[in-house]
């Protein structure tokens, strides 16, 4: 097999698995039952069927093209960082919603998260106490 | 279906809700159908240099057909200044809430407009001197 | 003098490397103004980062692969969930995982992994800072998903955080 | 290359640097600002006096930016119309900031200083370029300034008008870039010479398609002209700014005027098929109905400055009918109304402002108020004032209505034209004259309102009333001046020899 | 081939966004909403990403970079604003 | 030259004086009046002086100075006879005026404003009757106007003053205007606006289609000048005025205007049968009704007012005649009434003046209480009455005298017959005048008590013109011959006629109408009793009424009209600009091309139809869920995403860098202001408005569809772009065409751009920083969010994140910055995605927490980054060339290798620092006020956070 053959097949394995990564994460998106379970889809699926298709970016452009591009490792670290935060905020609006008895944010399968154990709340619903790593701003 | 047909109907349809908008009578309606107006402009100054896939214009040696960068720069710019004057306008219309009370496009009170929690403020003429 | 001059040495090293990677080619003038800027920036932003986490590099590195590791695993799982599972046979739960982890830093990066990996995603931290709130996907059995998060992640995590 | 050479860009170069230098001296000093101000002012009095000594002998300057050559680049020309629109702006801008430091109107809120200057940056910056896009940006930079200024003092009034204004142009603006577009998108230019020359190779499949981008051109030009019936936005814009800032408005339409001038002639003249003289069908009934409808509202104004707006449309739409004639003698006669009428609105608006002063509580309503301090000194003020902008003798008005109606009288029109003016001045004779002995002659019983300290309030509407008296002395070399300007103006083929140079063959 | 992998691409992520926008419109709570736009903004990098492969450009990828970037920024604007009303307090 | 000097001296006198003693404002009335005196004295003796050459028939005086070449104006004067007679009547009466005015007016009276007022009306006069030009006959003519609005308008603290003021403004103002386009197209018919040239062309002129509006217009300006029916009733109204500006104008100076000018244009004008019937039909009426109504008016001032307007009359009729004869009487005329009807005017002034009342029914019997006057005022109407042996007599003799010569409506007739009747009831005002005032009984005890004659000051004047009109009618050869045919000859145009003026001429047709006239009058007289009393039961029409009325009708509509079309609308302003601009479009539409042009279309890939669908999917949504203002905004982003990838696919990378930041910073600020915004609103648009709207939204949409498709179905001529793309790399020294056109080909444009954004950042800080005071600071204080809130502030994972999201952000901005100029990038994207991290700084970790850390001021970025752009403009004019010319080179260094410096950097860098400054400026100050909202309301609910 000569470089450029393996080159097209791995280059369309990764695209194939990327698009179908990323075509399962939005289908979970439409068809899970409640905004908690859809929450998985996105964060998790849609990362590796981008990063597949960022690996085969590299791939097609070195083995293909010869020339390295690296900027798609940067958008992977990028979106690491950043899919934990969108799915934490999004997971926080729902929280507040589902305190608020919002009609349009039903509980799902997993229902309403019990407070934690020692008499305090969730963060969304308490303001942080002082001193604790949930009060970061006040350092 | 060719692009030229999608981008030429999109800045169609985008012009005809931004008017939609912009013809209401609330501010943020309207700041709606501007910023949806300025995005047909946009894409129509840009369409203006035809519509190229695959050659932008960054210079290469090997390379002799680009499209059309000057359109590019222009829209550049409109975006900018649009932007600059969308906020403006953003701000202005929620400025004018604040001193009258109404978020009505001519100030003027409509019927719940109390409905906010906004209560009727003493109207003062408002014109202060800046501490300069 | 060096606190001064490198507020955040791990930061100073990860922009130089991202700047490497941004420039796209290995040559010491890249690398000389990748120093600079990489410098100069974390001395630029240093007042807000105010605290100073250390974090052990090898640790972190080997934590780095099982991470991806898991990523990996944890996309063709839900994957499956999401195409072969029935609604009805789906266990989502929520979880309260006791925390060790005291650093905001290091809450931060345990929470974000948990989102990255197997059919979790971290949704809040109690007002104590002492209990993460976790939604699972599919869990018929919520302790040992505590259980095996803490001891996957947890632990090491505290190993890189540790002063 | 010699300092000379760049005078052509300094009055835009003068403004951007006095902006931001007040912008950093306002944080700290008032009087700093002001003093920046001030010589930016006359620093560019001087420079447009300069350029208007060069193209008097119809040489026209043509400066290319980045030294790029044109079409290539940007350029900027100056001939005799905008070496006049020049001076004409230095002039007022030198009146109107006067009355804002001397009434210390400029303390009514931050930033006066820097976004008077970047308003005349604009001002200058729309009069000099000879390339479209460019003008779009000069138009957006004097209007954002103009926002500024326009909202300077604040108060819900203002704010009000401040939503209408700012979103009529945001519209304007758009239109624009649309009219912009198509026009790039059928030349493949955007310097006005250029453009001029390529319009006469556009085929015939796409003369509608050009002829569209002429109007809408033409309709925004329109728009800041306000021209009926796209003039709905200027009468309480202009009647609630700061009194300072609508003298120096008084210039604001004139940019749509003038930039009507400038673009038709330059680039929809003969050779551009369906686009020749593009606004030719239009122009002379909005030119009429905005007279019509200007003065009408002059004839019921409620207050002075409400009159002094509806003044600023009323004379937009004599000077439109002047435009309309497209000769060199009808334009000849409109760029000089355009002068008188600049100056005459912006003196409207500043006796309209004194009066007001005095008044204490009555303001410049039309109703009876106390018999203020120096009440006849302002009423004279008010009455040249209104002679001027109605159009009586002796003052330039009257010369300038004259000429209009000399040069109009070959239109097939002209009976329209002849007995709008001549009714419109009535109209705007009689109303001047309600309002005047309204606020001037009749008194309400209540107290007097304490006589101001300094009579520095009459300075500013003083000069203004002097240089109206000196366009009329001088209206012989000016109205010369003006008519040259005017056949150099439709003689596209100088400009093109002056901007394209070599580039064409 | 690889224009086959890419044809299949670029159907998948098109079938991606068009559920996104189902998921839009549905919603049914405003989190979903966000969710389905946060989704798109990924799902939009990948096509650019597959745009890049397609016409061997690499001069998109800052746009993807810049996506990865700033897109998450909306997305807890929109949280915040939902969570607190002042995004910036 | 003398005389040119002289001319000029003559007519910039009066405005000298008038100028002089508004500056002497302060002065005691001496001054004044002695300064007006000396002026008009001094104009009577250069008018003295010019009688020679004016009158001699020899040179006529006169002298021109180019004003307005491009108009025809120049400033030329010429004194004929004409105006010579004219001269003497304004300088001398004026100088008459000036002396009884001094003593007339009271106490405290405004001098400095009536003499400045007076000597501006003197002036402006002197100029129509010496203009030799019609163009500045016009400026003299209209400025009569004005300064007799000032001088009705004297007394201000009187409605009837301003009112009479404003009327009579109006009335000869507007018949100004109708004046003003008479003469131009009179000049234009004539080819020429200097008047000898005007008067030369009288048959060009006849000859001409112009002629009938000439006439008109002319007639028009005449008429309403010299109060001819139906423009005759803002005389009666002006007598508000004091009686000295009485005297003056309406006896010698402005309401002679109008017959001035129609003895000036006798030549150009007269003649034609149009000419004679209108002029000599209008004069007659105005001389039967004002002589009429004279007779039942009870007002000193309104009797001598309508008399005025009766004699004028008389005047029109006999110029109406186009006969030299006539117009020699008419001219005789002039002299008389100017004479006497100042003497009377004076006369009714010093009545009113020392008995307090004007009211005829109340005075009577004066004679024995005011003898001097009562003997001036008699004479002054005997000759009024055109009794022998006055002045008055002589001129109705040659007016009767004339009548038969014309049959008016073919009927021979009907002229002597009803000139006579006018001169039955001049003959009997005049005796009612006299009789009622002096003789007979006192009526009411009072004014009479008070009466007695004034001091000579005040009488002189009169006496001196009652002598005249006396001495009119006795030595009329000696005194007024030669000045009468020398001004007839000028009227006519023709040869100086030979005057013969005497008492008796025989017996003739003219003594017996004269005769019945004298004795109708006396009938009229004793019958008065009884025809008052009809008189005052008829229903006769007001036509201050009728003025008013209309005045207040066309107000009051005119009014409605403009404000229902014109209170300021927002949604109508736009709905006709988008209106307009449609029809206009389609007009251009309808001028020829074709739609679909012939380039070939590039087919859609799927996802690129997934997209487009998203795209109007999410327009749609925008509109039909406008109200839900948050979904809205995702709706928006989704758009903006879609945008941007258009971007990418079509090759512009650097514009979908710039829409995907642009983007983020616009929904922030969206976000920002809605917090502060209503958050439901309710639907306030009616359903036909709604519908209207969507139509005029869907042709627009349609049509700028359209214009899109047919541009780009079109393939693209040569553009100047491929100049641009040959010569980025080797003369921009940039690969990025895009960016090399931003910072250099067109750099000044992004220059302004900057600016503007500056501004932008400027003016919301401005808009912002007062919001929290006013009505807006006490709306803040009472804003209540209804929203249930989190209370947390900063979710901790969000600000841990932030924390090293920054120094990562600011590292991609540099790059981005750095290789802009070769690759997508540049100063405006680096700015945008450093201004987004630091917004990520203040949306995680809070307004205050962030900005105290922040060591750069935004105004001061703005201001440094337009200094930076304009520094690197103006560097390269120090060095020799155009304001931003850039300049780049190549440079190599050990172990760093080769790169480039060039000047675009350092524009970049301005803008940059623009860029940074105004977005954060921006979005800063309005978290700000949002969060001094928040703050406020916090405090209310009781110390929650
Ligand atoms: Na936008
Ligand atoms: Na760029």
């Amino acid at each position: 097999m000569s470089t450029a053959t393996f080159a097209q097949w791995l280059v369309s394995a990764l695209i194939v698995i990327g698009g179908s990564f990323a075509l399962i994460g939005s289908w979970g998106l439409v068809r899970l039952p409640s905004l908690m379970e859809r929450l998985h889809g996105p964060t998790k699926a849609t990362t590796l069927g981008l990063g597949a298709l960022l690996v085969a970016s590299v791939a097609w452009f070195h083995l293909a093209r010869g020339t390295w591009t690296t900027h798609e490792l940067l958008v992977s670290v990028f979106l690491f960082m950043t899919a934990p935060i969108s799915a934490n905020m999004i997971a926080k609006v729902h929280l507040h919603r589902l305190r608020q008895h919002e009609p349009t944010a039903p509980a799902g399968p997993a229902g309403t998260p019990a407070p934690p154990p020692g008499g305090v709340d969730w963060a969304t619903h308490e303001v942080p106490h002082r001193g604790t790593p949930g009060d970061f701003v006040g350092d | 279906m060719t692009y030229e047909f999608m981008v030429a109907s999109a800045i169609g349809v985008l012009v005809g809700a931004g008017i939609y908008l912009a013809l209401r009578a609330r501010t943020f309606q309207v700041v709606l159908g501007l910023t949806l107006i300025s995005y047909a402009v946009n894409l129509f100054l840009f369409a203006s240099g035809r519509l190229v896939v695959g050659r932008p214009p960054i210079w290469d040696a090997g390379v002799s057909e680009y499209t059309d960068p000057l359109p590019q720069a222009l829209v550049l710019t409109a975006i900018v200044i649009t932007f600059g004057m969308t906020a403006f306008v953003v701000i202005l219309a929620l400025r004018s809430f604040l001193e009258t009370g109404s978020d009505h496009v001519d100030g003027d009170k409509v019927p719940c407009d109390r409905q906010d929690g906004l209560g009727d403020a003493p109207q003062g003429d408002g014109g202060q001197e800046t501490r300069l | 003098m060096t606190r001064r001059l490198l507020p955040h040495p791990g930061l100073s090293v990860l922009l130089v490397v991202m700047w490497m990677v941004m420039v796209g080619e290995v040559s010491f003038g890249a690398l000389f103004l990748g120093i600079v800027f990489g410098i100069v920036v974390p001395i630029f932003t240093a007042p807000w980062w105010p605290g100073r986490p250390r974090v052990r590099f090898v640790p972190a590195l080997s934590y780095a692969g099982i991470v991806l590791w898991d990523i990996l695993v944890a996309n063709v799982e839900v994957a499956w969930i999401i195409l072969f599972k029935r609604t009805r046979d789906l266990r989502p739960a929520w979880l309260a995982i006791p925390l060790e982890l005291a650093s905001p830093e290091a809450i931060t990066v345990f929470a974000g992994t948990i989102s990255l990996t197997p059919g979790t995603v971290s949704a809040d931290v109690s007002a104590c800072g002492r209990y993460l709130l976790v939604h699972a996907l599919h869990a018929p059995d919520p302790a040992a998903e505590v259980t095996k998060v803490k001891t996957r992640y947890e632990a090491r995590l505290k190993e890189i955080f540790s002063d | 290359m010699s300092w000379a050479a760049h005078l052509t860009i300094l009055p835009v170069l003068i403004p951007a640097l006095a902006g931001p230098l007040a912008l950093l001296a306002m944080l700290r000093r008032r009087v700093l600002a002001v003093g920046i101000g001030l010589a930016s002012l006359l620093s560019l009095l001087a420079c447009a006096l300069a350029l208007l000594a060069e193209a008097g002998d119809g040489t026209i300057r043509s400066y290319a930016l980045g030294s790029w050559p044109a079409p290539f680049g940007i350029v900027l020309v100056a001939d005799r119309l905008a070496a006049m629109m020049l001076v004409l702006t230095a002039v007022l801008a030198l009146i109107a900031f006067s009355h804002a430091v001397l009434t210390r109107a400029d303390r009514k809120g931050w930033h006066f200083h820097p976004l008077f200057q970047f308003q005349l940056m604009g001002l200058n910056g729309a009069f000099l370029t000879g390339d479209l896009f460019n003008l779009f940006v000069f138009f957006e930079v004097l209007l954002i300034a103009s926002y500024g200024l326009m909202l300077h003092g604040q108060g819900a009034g203002r704010l009000k008008a401040g939503v209408q204004y700012v979103v009529v142009n945001l519209v304007g603006s758009s239109l624009f870039l649309i009219a912009l577009g198509i026009l790039y998108a059928l030349t493949g230019t955007l310097n006005m010479a250029d453009m001029g020359l390529r319009v006469a190779a556009v085929p015939a499949a796409d003369q509608g398609l050009l002829r569209i981008g002429g109007l809408l051109l033409v309709s925004v030009f329109a728009l800041k002209a306000a021209v009926a019936p796209l003039h709905l936005w200027l009468m309480r814009t202009y009647a609630v700014s700061t009194p300072a800032v609508a003298a120096l408005f008084a210039i604001m339409t004139k940019v749509g005027v003038y930039s009507l001038i400038r673009v038709v002639p330059q680039v929809f003249g003969e050779g551009a098929g369906a686009a020749a003289w593009v606004p030719a069908p239009f122009l002379l009934p909005a030119a009429l109905a905005s007279a019509v409808i200007g003065f009408a509202g002059v004839f019921v104004a409620r207050s002075m400055a409400e009159q002094a707006a509806y003044a600023v449309i009323g004379s937009t739409g004599t000077l439109m009918i002047a435009v309309a004639g497209w000769s060199a003698e009808s334009l000849g006669a409109a760029l000089y109304y355009l002068v008188h009428s600049t100056l005459a609105a912006a003196a409207l608006f500043l006796v309209a402002d004194v009066a007001a002063r005095r008044r204490g509580s009555f303001g410049d309503a039309a109703s009876p108020g106390p018999a203020f301090a120096g009440r006849g000194t302002v009423a004279l003020m008010f009455m040249a004032a209104a002679i001027a902008a109605s159009g009586l003798p002796p003052l330039s008005g009257f010369i300038g209505k004259l000429l209009i109606l000399k040069s109009v009288a070959v239109l097939p029109d002209w009976g329209w034209a002849w007995g709008v003016i001549l009714c419109t001045t009535f109209l705007g004779v009689v109303g001047f004259a309600r309002v005047g002995s309204a606020v001037f002659w009749k008194s309400a019983d209540c107290e007097v309102p304490p006589a101001p300290a300094t009579r520095h309030d009459l300075a500013a509407p003083a000069i203004a009333l002097a240089l109206l008296a000196a366009w009329s002395v001088g209206a012989g070399w000016a109205s010369g001046y003006a008519g040259a300007a005017a056949a150099q103006v439709l003689d596209p083929a100088q400009s093109v020899r002056a901007v394209l140079k070599d580039a064409v063959s | 081939m690889i224009e086959g992998a890419l044809a299949f691409g670029f159907a998948a992520l098109g079938l991606a966004l068009a559920m996104n926008l189902w998921r839009l419109f549905k919603g049914p709570g405003v989190a979903d909403r966000i969710l389905a736009l946060d989704t798109m903004v990924i799902n939009a990098i990948g096509l650019i990403v597959l745009i890049g492969i397609a016409s061997d450009s690499a001069t998109a990828f800052e746009a993807a970079l810049l996506l990865a970037m700033v897109g998450f920024v909306g997305t807890v604007a929109y949280a915040k604003f939902l969570l607190r009303g002042d995004i910036i307090e | 030259m003398a005389v040119a000097l002289t001319l000029l001296t003559l007519v910039l006198l009066p405005f000298a004086a008038a100028l002089a003693i508004a500056l002497l404002h302060g002065s005691p009335r001496a001054v004044h009046s002695a300064i007006a005196g000396g002026a008009s004295a001094g104009g009577l003796a250069l008018l003295a002086s010019l009688s020679g050459p004016a009158l001699g028939g020899g040179a006529i005086p006169q002298a021109s100075w180019s004003w307005v070449p491009a108009l025809g104006l120049d400033l030329a004067l010429i004194v004929d006879p004409l105006g010579w007679l004219f001269g003497l009547l304004i300088l001398g009466i004026g100088l008459l005026v000036v002396i009884f005015a001094h003593a007339y007016l009271y106490k405290d009276e405004d001098t400095g404003r009536f003499f400045a007022s007076l000597m501006l009306f003197q002036g402006a006069m002197l100029g129509i009757v010496i203009a030799g030009n019609v163009l500045l006959l016009l400026v003299f003519w209209e400025m009569t106007s004005l300064a007799s609005f000032l001088l009705i308008g004297f007394w201000q603290h009187k409605a009837e003053a301003r009112q009479g003021a404003r009327m009579a403004l109006a009335v000869t103002g507007g018949g100004g205007l109708a004046l003003i386009g008479g003469m131009v197209l009179l000049g234009l018919a004539a080819g020429s606006f200097d008047l000898r040239a005007i008067l030369a062309s009288g048959d060009v002129v006849r000859a001409s289609p112009l002629y009938p509006a000439i006439l008109t217009l002319v007639l028009i300006g005449c008429f309403t000048k010299s109060a001819q029916f139906p423009f005759h009733f803002w005389l009666p109204h002006a007598m508000a005025a004091p009686s000295p500006v009485s005297a003056y104008l309406h006896s010698a100076t402005m309401v002679k205007a109008g017959v001035f000018l129609l003895a000036r244009l006798w030549p150009v004008l007269a003649g034609t049968e149009l000419y004679t019937v209108t002029v000599t039909s209008v004069g007659l009426v105005t001389m039967i009704l004002g002589a009429v109504v004279a007779l039942f008016r009870h007002d000193l001032k309104s009797i001598l007012a309508y008399s005025t307007i009766s004699q004028l009359g008389m005047l029109v009729m006999l110029l109406g005649f186009s006969l030299e004869a006539a117009a020699m009487a008419a001219v005789l005329h002039i002299l008389n009434h100017a004479a006497f009807k100042a003497a009377l005017f004076m006369s009714a002034g010093i009545v009113e003046h020392e008995t307090g009342t004007r009211d005829i029914r109340r005075l009577g019997g004066l004679a024995t209480a005011m003898p001097i006057t009562a003997v001036i005022a008699t004479l002054a109407a005997a000759s009024m009455a055109g009794l022998p042996p006055l002045g008055g007599f002589i001129s109705k003799e040659l007016m009767l005298y004339q009548t038969p010569k014309l049959a008016l409506f073919g009927v021979a007739w009907l002229l002597p017959v009803l000139a006579t009747l006018g001169a039955t009831f001049s003959v009997a005002y005049s005796l009612r005048l006299a009789l009622h005032l002096f003789f007979g009984r006192p009526r009411e005890p009072e004014p009479f008590a008070r009466a007695h004659d004034p001091g000579a000051g005040m009488w002189g004047g009169p006496a001196l013109l009652t002598a005249l009109a006396v001495l009119l009618g006795l030595v009329p050869m000696s005194l007024a011959a030669p000045l009468v045919a020398a001004a007839t000859g000028a009227v006519t145009g023709g040869a100086t006629p030979v005057v013969e003026l005497a008492l008796w001429h025989g017996l003739n047709l003219a003594l017996a109408l004269s005769l019945a006239a004298v004795i109708g009058g006396m009938l009229l007289m004793g019958l008065h009793h009884r025809l008052l009393a009809a008189w005052e039961r008829a229903p006769l029409p007001d036509a201050k009424l009728l003025f008013d009325l209309v005045m207040r009708f066309a107000d009051t509509w005119v009014r409605k009209a403009i404000v229902a079309t014109h209170t300021p609308r927002l949604q109508i302003m736009l709905f006709v600009t988008f209106a307009v601009t449609a029809l206009l479009v389609i007009d251009g539409a309808m001028s020829g091309g074709v739609l679909t042009g012939a380039r070939t279309g590039i087919p859609a890939s799927v996802p690129g139809i997934v997209a487009w669908v998203l795209l109007i999917g999410a327009t749609a949504a925008v509109v039909n869920d406008s109200a839900n203002r948050l979904r809205v905004l995702i709706y928006i982003s989704v758009i903006g995403l879609v945008v941007s990838l258009a971007f990418v696919q079509f090759s512009a990378p650097d514009l979908a860098l710039t829409q995907i930041s642009v983007e983020v910073v616009t929904v922030l600020l969206l976000l920002l202001a809605l917090n502060l915004l209503p958050k439901n609103p309710p639907n306030i648009s009616s359903v036909p408005r709604k519908w209207a709207d969507a139509g005029l939204a869907i042709t627009g949409g349609l049509l700028v569809g359209g214009i899109a498709w047919a541009m780009l179905t079109r393939d693209p001529g040569p553009s100047i772009a491929a100049y641009h793309l040959a010569n980025a790399k080797p003369g921009g020294g940039g690969t990025n065409v895009v960016n090399v056109i931003l910072v250099d080909f067109r750099g000044f444009d992004t220059f302004g751009e900057i600016i503007v954004l500056g501004i932008a950042g400027l003016g919301i800080f401005a808009l912002l920083d007062t919001a929290a005071i006013g009505a807006a600071g006490a709306r803040l204080r009472a804003w209540r969010d209804e929203m249930p809130r989190s209370p947390e502030r900063h979710p901790m994972m969000l600000v841990a994140a932030s924390r090293i999201i920054l120094p990562l952000t600011l590292m991609v901005g540099i790059f981005l910055f750095l290789r802009g100029h070769n690759q997508p990038g540049g100063g405006f994207i680096a700015a945008l995605v450093v201004a987004i991290a630091f917004l990520v700084q203040y949306l995680a970790a809070g307004f205050d927490w962030s900005d105290a850390r922040k060591p750069f001021g935004e105004h001061q970025l703005i201001g440094w980054g337009i200094l930076a752009a304009w520094a690197t403009g103006v560097g390269a004019m120090l060095l020799g060339a155009d304001f931003l010319t850039s300049w780049f080179d190549y440079f190599s260094l050990p172990l760093i290798g080769k790169f480039e410096l060039a000047s675009a950097m350092l524009f970049d860098t301005g803008v940059f620092l623009t860029v940074v400054g105004a977005v954060i400026l921006a979005l800063a100050q309005l978290s700000h006020v949002s969060q001094r909202a928040a703050r406020a309301a916090g405090t209310a609910e009781g110390g929650q956070p």
